[in-house]
This record gives structure tokens, sequence and C-alpha cells, in this order.
């Protein structure tokens, strides 16, 4: 944890700028879950978003002093390897 | 051990329900054991709310607000009877009605749910905990509605799910909003802080809508037919006789007891109007059912309407003995179209078991063939039109005189209507029972399965219409908690 | 000092985000969209983790973040394989 | 400056979720749809973070964005891909957006007026008061199981009747797809690693954010991952078994509710030096209860032989019924 | 500066009315359960902002604890209704 005198103003503003530019790349995938068209396309914006909310998690741990949102990160990061297992593997096959 | 009934009315079931999921094999006789178990400790919380008045238990002993707290008075302990009454009846009846073994174990644990959470919604004295609850009773009706396996049970089970979730959410977002505001969920708690505010009103609109979804008020009704009609009998009495009735219950308590300061005249009246059309339109549709069960749904529709009558009476009578005897008359209504519909169903369901479809027209010489069930079929027809010495006919009688004494005589008119229109359909039912038909089968002597009806009809007309001044002492006595 | 050396990490990393996001939007297909991907996967994220790391001191919550990077790679790493497989597979059957 | 720049942040969130929840649900689109739905379950998580709510965004990320993506995922597959609502008249669909613009509207009004007359009276500082009595410092906790042990209890009972219906109406689905070399080595340690965060978000429930729910459904992804992983293994766990863990959250705070009943006179009322203890028995076993409910309610059919025991039965209790 | 308890309330709202607006539209089931969730969402959201109290004091546990449990019943009744859409297509199939 870091001691709230440790978050200069300067370093905050820091942050919170990359918080949002970070925002911005994440609504830049998002527009390729929204276009497609194939079902990959899709599921690659879904992974960066949930890579991109890792980030968004770790930066706000920070910034807010909660400590367990690391957890948050932590699950999330799981989730984004078992999400994709499922989606995969329980596609409908062709043959 | 006495002074905890009203754990022990939900435990029981839930205890049951358990019990019926892990040893399938002894499923029914556990049913049947907690359901008496739980009718007994029902009888046991009426006899203290009779004894010491309405009383309060503070779940994990912390005080309501910040714990949940269960509360019994005149209007839930009495509700609660009847309901375990009527659950009772159609579980010695369900004990026999499924001949298939596996329906039979899906039927068991769903059936304690549902008794579960109906105990437990008529108990609750906290908001948000009446919306779980009210989410446990959607599940449990919709599943045990999809148990018919057909496709219009099916079409009909998605349909009541969809629209159950939605009066859920719409109920909640109320619930969100009164949080907002006053910052209590405990219904004591809030009946006296709350006052007339723009969050307060449209908080409660919010809380109304969602529970006249699932009370299925015209023009929200559209869902109820198919699913009550479609579902295995004790299912459809038990969702036509009790599901039903306990979101009016919780609209009328928040209503009456919480709501009071903020509720206008105008949104009773609506109500009362809706409710009106409801009596005509669900009169007439029943009139022009071609299903047994369909008819009966309808009747449902129209019986539900007649319990809204009564909001704008209640509203515009002063307070003091008019204004109770409105309410208790209320009551006295809810309580015979729940023993009536149920006996009714009940019927119903040896009906088209015995004759293999439900269809009104092809149902001649069934009274020949089934004496007792048409017997029932036609006392609970009395208690549906409101015939003396049933329940309903007291009930009538004093929605009458209070829509004189409020000067709103245009109900009159309403409850004439539908009750003709409820005389036309019973009598068309019995008309085509009593018909001649060339090859009568046997005669049918079901016990187990008709008793249960019977029961439940004799309840409606007699029990209810000649124990009804014992209920008016009871409900003027302890309809309120001290101090509020 | 350390403050300086984190923005710039986690800026370094920003910059690998936006570059994969709008790579996964502006390339022509799904095998290579899914390359620009995993560079802002691993790369990116990377690069966040670390100014991140410089920001905490608890050693426990470093950890952590440690933890969350090595899976955000290994999820990238056979989300792309498995999404890359699954796309071929598609494809074929398409034909 | 960082006001301003929060606001922004805020702003963004909010308007990404609003247009999310638009695309979500106006697309003629399945699958785009479904990929929408997941993306703002994901946005939430970020934004019950940011809002403070860490249990929450936990909860949302495993169960919301999660398990709900993975159930509409699985369940798209055999469904028309385009989305039709022409059987609504113009006028009904006038009337319709009419009605949610005035209630949003009147909503917005009460939440105007709500926002300023809060008296500042909430149950937080009870909460915050009796944390220390109800044997966990996690707030959440504390109200989930303790002060409102209740309402817990019951949604157990809602999680059960939901998977229980979910297991008697359909048969078994099958996955055809042959599972990969590199899935199966990956089992090896990802099962592991998410059984590990499971216990890990129980525990550490007590006093920071986790609980029963958070690692049931930790667990759940565990037990999904290995039967699609290993397909040909599903039969292994014995029925009664699967029957022993739906049932046995349940169970359990039912008889410790019992027990505290018999002891103290109320229902679920703890002892204030055991609470701790009977929160994690109780929780404990919520998780594995809510771990299998999930990963079967995914898996979706019942098991092979669900219902054998009744149909063995069937003679048995023909007999009884008869007579 | 707008405050950012009316800024997610609002938004809370929003969401609840698109969910509702969408879920009376939809008669194919899995959209309107999609729709469904949506409106969910929202009402949590009211929840959890009333549940903020600013960026220095510590949130309200009440609402987090209801809406963890809302999450998980809205799942459970998720659960349910693809069960039920599910063995509706089966034997519509038959």
């Amino acid at each position: 944890m870091i001691s709230g005198s440790d978050l200069t103003p300067i370093l905050t503003i820091a942050l919170l700028v990359a918080l949002n530019l970070l925002l911005l790349s994440l609504f830049i995938g998002l527009i390729r879950a929204w276009l497609g068209p194939g079902v990959e396309d899709r599921f690659s914006a879904i992974l960066l978003v949930g890579t991109g909310g890792v980030a968004v998690l770790l930066l706000l741990a920070i910034l807010l002093q909660l400590e367990a949102l690391y957890d948050v990160a932590l699950v999330l990061a799981l989730l984004a390897v078992v999400g994709t297992v499922a989606l995969t593997q329980s596609e409908k096959s062709h043959d | 051990m006495m002074n905890d009934a009203i754990i022990w009315v939900i435990i029981i079931p839930l205890l049951g329900s358990l019990i019926s999921i892990s040893w399938s094999r002894y499923a029914s006789l556990t049913a049947i054991i907690s359901n008496l178990l739980a009718l007994a400790a029902s009888i046991v919380i009426v006899n203290q709310v009779y004894q010491s008045g309405p009383f309060i238990h503070e779940l994990g002993g912390w005080q309501a607000g910040l714990g949940i707290s269960l509360r019994a008075d005149a209007l839930s302990s009495v509700l609660l009877l009847m309901s375990m009454l009527v659950v009772s009846a159609a579980t010695f009846y369900a004990s026999s009605y499924f001949t298939d073994a596996v329906k039979r174990a899906r039927f068991w644990p769903l059936w304690l749910m549902l008794v579960v959470a109906l105990n437990a919604l008529l108990l609750s004295g906290d908001l948000f905990n009446l919306y779980v609850t009210l989410e446990l009773l959607s599940l449990s009706a919709v599943a045990l509605t999809a148990l018919s396996d057909s496709r219009a049970a099916l079409q009909a089970a998605i349909r009541y799910l969809s629209i159950g979730l939605l009066g859920s959410l719409v109920f909640l977002a109320g619930v969100a909003l009164v949080y907002m505001g006053y910052g209590t969920l405990d219904l004591l708690a809030l009946s006296n802080k709350i006052d007339a505010s723009p969050l307060s009103q449209v908080a409660f609109g919010l809380l109304t809508a969602g529970l006249l979804i699932k009370s299925a008020l015209f023009p929200l009704h559209f869902w109820l037919p198919s699913a009550h009609a479609s579902a295995p009998a004790p299912v459809s009495a038990a969702l036509s006789a009790l599901v039903v009735k306990v979101a009016v219950y919780i609209l009328l308590r928040l209503w009456m007891d919480v709501f009071d300061q903020v509720l206008t005249p105008l949104s009773a009246m609506l109500l009362g109007t809706l409710g009106a059309i409801a009596v005509i339109w669900g009169s007439w549709q029943a009139l022009q059912a071609q299903r047994l069960k369909l008819m009966a749904a309808y009747s449902t529709v129209a019986q539900i309407g007649y319990l809204f009558i009564f909001l704008p009476l209640i509203v515009a009578l002063p307070e003091g003995s008019l204004k109770d005897a409105a309410f208790t008359a209320l009551l006295l209504m809810a309580l015979t179209h729940g023993f009536a519909k149920s006996a009714f169903f009940l019927s119903a369901g040896v009906i088209q078991q015995y004759c293999g479809h439900d269809r009104i027209a092809e149902l001649a010489g069934t009274a020949r063939a089934l004496p007792l069930t048409t017997f029932v079929i036609a006392l609970s027809g009395v208690a549906l039109i409101g015939l003396p010495p049933s329940g309903s006919f007291l009930g009538k009688w004093y929605l009458v005189s209070s829509s004189f004494q409020a000067g709103q005589w245009w109900w009159v008119v309403v409850i004439a209507v539908g009750s003709i229109l409820a005389t036309a359909y019973v009598f068309r039912i019995l008309g085509y029972a009593f018909g001649p038909r060339e090859s009568v089968g046997r005669v049918l002597n079901g016990g187990r399965k008709e008793i249960p009806a019977l029961i439940l009809a004799l309840f409606a007309t007699l029990i209810l219409g000649f124990g009804s001044a014992g209920l008016w002492d009871f409900v003027s006595q302890h309809r309120y908690f001290p101090g509020s | 000092m350390t403050n300086i050396l984190a923005v710039l990490a986690i800026f370094s990393g920003l910059f690998f985000f936006l570059s994969g996001s709008i790579g996964l939007l502006r390339l022509p297909d799904i095998f290579t969209r899914l390359h620009a991907l995993a560079k802002a996967d691993n790369i990116g994220l990377a690069f966040i983790a670390l100014g991140v790391i410089m920001l905490e001191s608890d050693i426990l919550n470093n950890i952590k973040i440690v933890i969350i990077w090595l899976l955000v790679m290994a999820a990238s790493a056979i989300s792309s394989h498995l999404v890359a497989r699954h796309a071929l597979r598609e494809h074929r059957s398409d034909d | 400056m960082i006001e301003l720049l929060w606001s922004v942040f805020d702003l963004s969130l909010v308007l990404l979720l609003l247009a999310l929840a638009w695309g979500t649900c106006s697309t003629r689109d399945v699958m785009r749809a479904v990929t929408l739905f997941i993306a703002m379950g994901l946005l939430l998580a970020i934004i019950w973070a940011r809002l403070k709510a860490p249990d929450l965004a936990l909860a949302e990320a495993v169960i919301g964005a999660g398990i709900s993506g993975a159930l509409f995922l699985s369940a798209i597959k055999d469904y028309p891909s385009t989305i039709t609502v022409s059987h609504r008249t113009p006028v009904l669909q006038g009337l319709i957006n009419a009605f949610t613009l005035a209630l949003v509207i009147l909503m917005s009004w009460a939440v105007w007026h709500g926002l300023n007359m809060s008296d500042g009276i909430r149950l937080s500082d009870q909460v915050v008061a009796q944390a220390p009595v109800s044997g966990v410092s996690n707030p959440v906790t504390a109200v989930l199981l303790n002060f409102r042990a209740y309402d817990t209890l019951l949604e157990l009972a809602v999680v059960l009747t939901a998977v229980l219906t979910v297991l008697t109406l359909n048969d078994r689905r099958y996955s055809h797809v042959v599972s990969s070399p590199l899935l199966q080595g990956m089992t090896h340690w990802l099962v592991p690693l998410l059984v590990v965060t499971s216990g890990y978000l129980l525990w550490v429930g007590a006093h920071a954010p986790g609980g029963a729910f958070q690692a049931g459904a930790m667990l759940a992804a565990a037990m999904i991952l290995l039967q699609l992983a290993f397909p040909s293994r599903r039969q292994q766990f014995s029925l009664y078994l699967v029957r022993f863990l739906l049932v046995i959250g349940i169970f359990t705070f039912v008889v410790v509710g019992i027990w505290m009943l018999l002891l103290n006179d109320v229902f679920l009322a703890f002892d204030p030096d055991w609470a701790g203890t009977l929160i994690l028995i109780i929780e404990t076993m919520a998780t594995l209860s809510i771990a299998t409910a999930l990963a079967l309610a995914y898996l979706g059919g019942r098991p092979m032989g669900w219902e054998e025991g009744a149909r063995n039965n069937s003679a048995s209790t023909e007999n009884e019924g008869a007579g | 500066m707008i405050s950012e308890q009316l800024l997610y309330s609002l938004a809370g709202i929003g969401l609840f009315g698109i969910g509702l607006r969408a879920t009376l539209l939809h008669h194919m089931l899995i959209p309107r359960l999609l729709a469904l969730n949506v409106c969910g969402a929202g009402v949590f959201l009211i929840f959890i902002t009333i549940a903020y109290a600013g960026a220095e004091s510590r949130p309200d546990a009440v609402p987090h604890a209801l809406v963890l449990t809302g999450i998980v019943v809205a799942v459970s009744a998720t659960a349910m209704s693809l069960a039920l859409g599910r063995r509706l297509e089966a034997l519509n199939d038959e």
C-alpha cells in the first residue's frame, strides 16, 4: 500500500491522464467488438477490454488506495484464460 | 419452541425440500410431514397473535433496520393459515396426482420451495427481503409450471418468468429509491419516517407497478391465463389461489401501512378502475373459455379485480369501524377466493385425468361419473359467484355497502355485472357436466384426490361464511402493531 | 525519482495499449489483428505493471502484480493460439 | 485539475457504459449483443471499483461478466443469429418509447430530490459500530452473513431452485470439439491456481473483499475448465456427491441457525466469540454448493442417471401410493 | 464539477430505462434476457451510488451486500430461463 503522502498532485494528475487514455484505448478496441465481423474479432476485442481492465484496476488501486483492487485484477486475469477456453471449446463443430 | 413457530414455518419446508432432493425415495412422505408440521406452526402463530397481539422476531438478534425482522399480525397470520391449509390439501392431492415417479421426484423439492417462498413472503418485514422472496416465489412457480413439459407449458413458463423478473426489477428499483431517501429497509421504521416527497412518490409508484405485474391486474394479466391453465393441477391451484394473492398482500401492506402518507385518492381510484375492468373482462373471458382450467384462470383475473375495487373505498372511508369493515371484507374475499379457486383447480385436475381432457363442451356425463368432484365444483362456484353462505357473499355485501357509504355507487354496477357473469360461467360448466351421455363409464371414487378439494370448498362456503364474525374481531383487534 | 520512472513506464505501456487497439481496429484480417493484440497485452501490461510496482511498496501486493502479469502473458499466448486455431478451422469449413 | 480529470474519467465511463447497454439492447445481431453485454460486465466491474465497491467488482467480474457471459455464449450456438422485433406495431413501439422516457425523467427528478434530502443517517454507521461483534471485519461479509444472513439463506435457496430446474429440464449437452493437448496441459497449472485463488477469496472475505460467492464462482470456473478439457471424464462424480454438494450450503446454514435458535432463542443469532468460526464454516459449505450449482448450470442438463434413483424406486413408491 | 453521485445515479436510471424499453420491445428470449440483465445492472448502479459517500469516506456496506445478492439472483434466473428456452427448442424440434 502506498501511503497517501506519496501520492503527490503531479503524480495523481499523471496517473489520471493515463487512466483516461487507457479508457480511450478500450473504446477503440470496443469499436472492433461492434464491427466484428467474425466471432474471433469480437472475442479479441473482449480480450483487449479484459487486459485493459486489468490495467485500469491496477491504476485505480494506486489512485483510490484500495489494495483489494489487486485481487480484482488477479481474478480478471484468471478469467480471461478460462473465458477463451470456454468460448473456443464450446463452439459448434463443423465436421 | 412454541414462540419460535414463526421461524419453523419457514425452516421446516426448507429442510423438507433439502431432504426430498437428497432422498427422492421418501420425498412424498417428507413433503406431507413437513407440510403438516408447518400447518401446525401456522396455527400456533395465529393463536399467538390472538392471545397476545402482533409480534416481531428479529433475526440474528439485530434490531430491525440493521437486521431483518419477521412479523406476524392479523393480516399476515390469517393469510398464512389459509396458505398452509391450501398447500396441505394440494400436497395430499399431489401425492397421488403424479403417476410418473420421475415427475414426482422433480415436483416435491420445487413444491416445498414454493411453500418456503409463500411463508417467508407473508411474514417478511423488510423491503429487500421481500424482493428476494418474490424471486424465490417466481422461480419456483415457473419451475413447477414447466413440469408439465408440454410446448404450451414451456412457452407459458418462459413468459411467466420474464414478466416476473421484470416485475421484481421494477420493485427493486423502488426499493433502491426508498433506501436513497430514508436509509432503512424495515417496513415498520419506514412507516414512521416516510413523507410525501418526489422521491417517495416515484418509489411508491415503482413498488406498486412491480407488484401489479405480479398480481396480474388488468392490463398486466396477459401472462396469467396461459401459465395457470397449462401447469399441473396442484400447481395451478397454488398459483391461482396463493401466488397471485401474496403479491396483492404486499401491495396492500405497502399501501395501508407504509405509504399511507404518500398515496393519493386518484391513484387508488385508478387501481379501482383497473380492478373494475378486470372484473368485467375476466368474467367475460371466463364465459368464453373452451377449457375448464383456462376458465378458472380467467376467473382469477376477475376475482383479483374485486380486491382492487376495495382500494379506493378504503382510502375514501374515514378512519374507524367503516374502514376496518371494508378492510376485513377485502380479506374475507381474498380468503374465500383462495379456498374456492384451489378447490376448483384440484377438481379440474381430477376431471382432466378422468376424461383425458378438460374441454368444457365435452364434459357431459362427468356429474354421474364423478359426483363428488362435480359437487365440489358447484360448491366453489357458489363461492366464486358470491352466494350465501360463502365468505364472498359477505365480502361482496360489504363491498356494496362501503361503495354507498363512500359515495362511489358506480362500483355496485360492476359488482352486479361481474356476479351475473360469474353465475353464467359457473352454470355453463354445471350444465355441461350434468348433460346426458350414452355410455357412462365407471363411477369414480378417487378419495385421496377428491377429499382435499372438498375440504377446501367447504372452507370457502361454510366455514368462512359462518365463522366470519370471529375473523372480524380478530382483524379489528390485532390489525396494527402497537405504536405504529 | 521513482515516481518519474514509474510514470514513464506507465506511459510507455499506454503507448503499446493504444497502438494495439488501433491495430485491432485498422489491420485487415484476424491474424494480423491477433498479432497486434498480443503486443498490447504483453508489453503494454508489462510496462504498466512495472510502473505500479515502483509506486507500490508492499511486497505482497508486488508479488500479486507479478502474478497478474504472468497470467496475462499466459492468457494472451493461449488465447491467441486457441482463437487462431478456431479461426483457421472456421475458415476451412467455410471453403 | 485533479477533479476535472476525475470528472472526465467518470463521464467517459458512464457514456461508454450507456453506449454498450444501448448497443446490447438495440442490435439485431445476437453475437454482437452478447459480446457487448460481456464488455458491459467488464466495464461495470471497473465502475464498481471506481465507486469503492471491490467486493462487487470481484463478483461482477466472475459472475456478471464471466458466468452470465459464458451462459449466453453457449446458448446462442443453436440460436437464430438475427433478432427480429417485427411483431410490435409502430404505435406500440411509440408507446413503449414514450413510457420509458417518461419513467426515466420521473426517476431522474426523484433522484435529484433524493440526493439532496438524504439526512446522512444510514445503516453504515450501525454496520461499522456493530462490525466488531459480528465475527468478521469486512463490513460487506458482516452484512451478508450476520446482519442480513437470512437474505443470504433465501438467496442460496434461489440458486438451488434455479439449478434444480436446469438439471431436470434437459439432457446433457455434449461438446463435440476434441480437446487440444495445449488446453489439457494448461489445465494442469490453471485449475490448481483457480482452486487456490478460490480458497484465498474465501479466507480473505472475513477481513477484506471476497467471500463465498466470489470463491464459489472461481471454483465453478475450475470445474467447468476441467470438464471442457477432459470431456470424456464427465461422469466421474457420483450422483450422491453432486446432490450432497448442492444442498450442503443451505443445510449447514439452516443447521447452524437452528442451533443458535436453541441456544440463544433467536434464529441465526451468533455468539460474538463463535461468530467468526461459524461464518467461516457456513461460507465454506456455501462455496461448495455455489460452485457446484454454477458449474452444473453452465454445463447444463442432468448428469447421467440423475433421476435413476427415483425411477428404480418407482415400484415401491407406487405401492405406497396405492396403500 | 458535477457530483459523481448524481452522474452515476443518472447513468443507473438510463441503464434501467434502456433495459426496460428493450425488454418490452423484444419477444425473442435471448435479447429479452440480455435486456433484463441490463435493466438489473441499472438498478444495481443506483444502489451503489447511494452507498458511495465521496472520495474520502468509507462507503455504506449494506447496498454492496444487497447488490451482491442481486447479482447472484440475476445469474440464477438467467440460467433457468436459458434452460427453459433450450427445452422449448428441443420440444419444437421433435
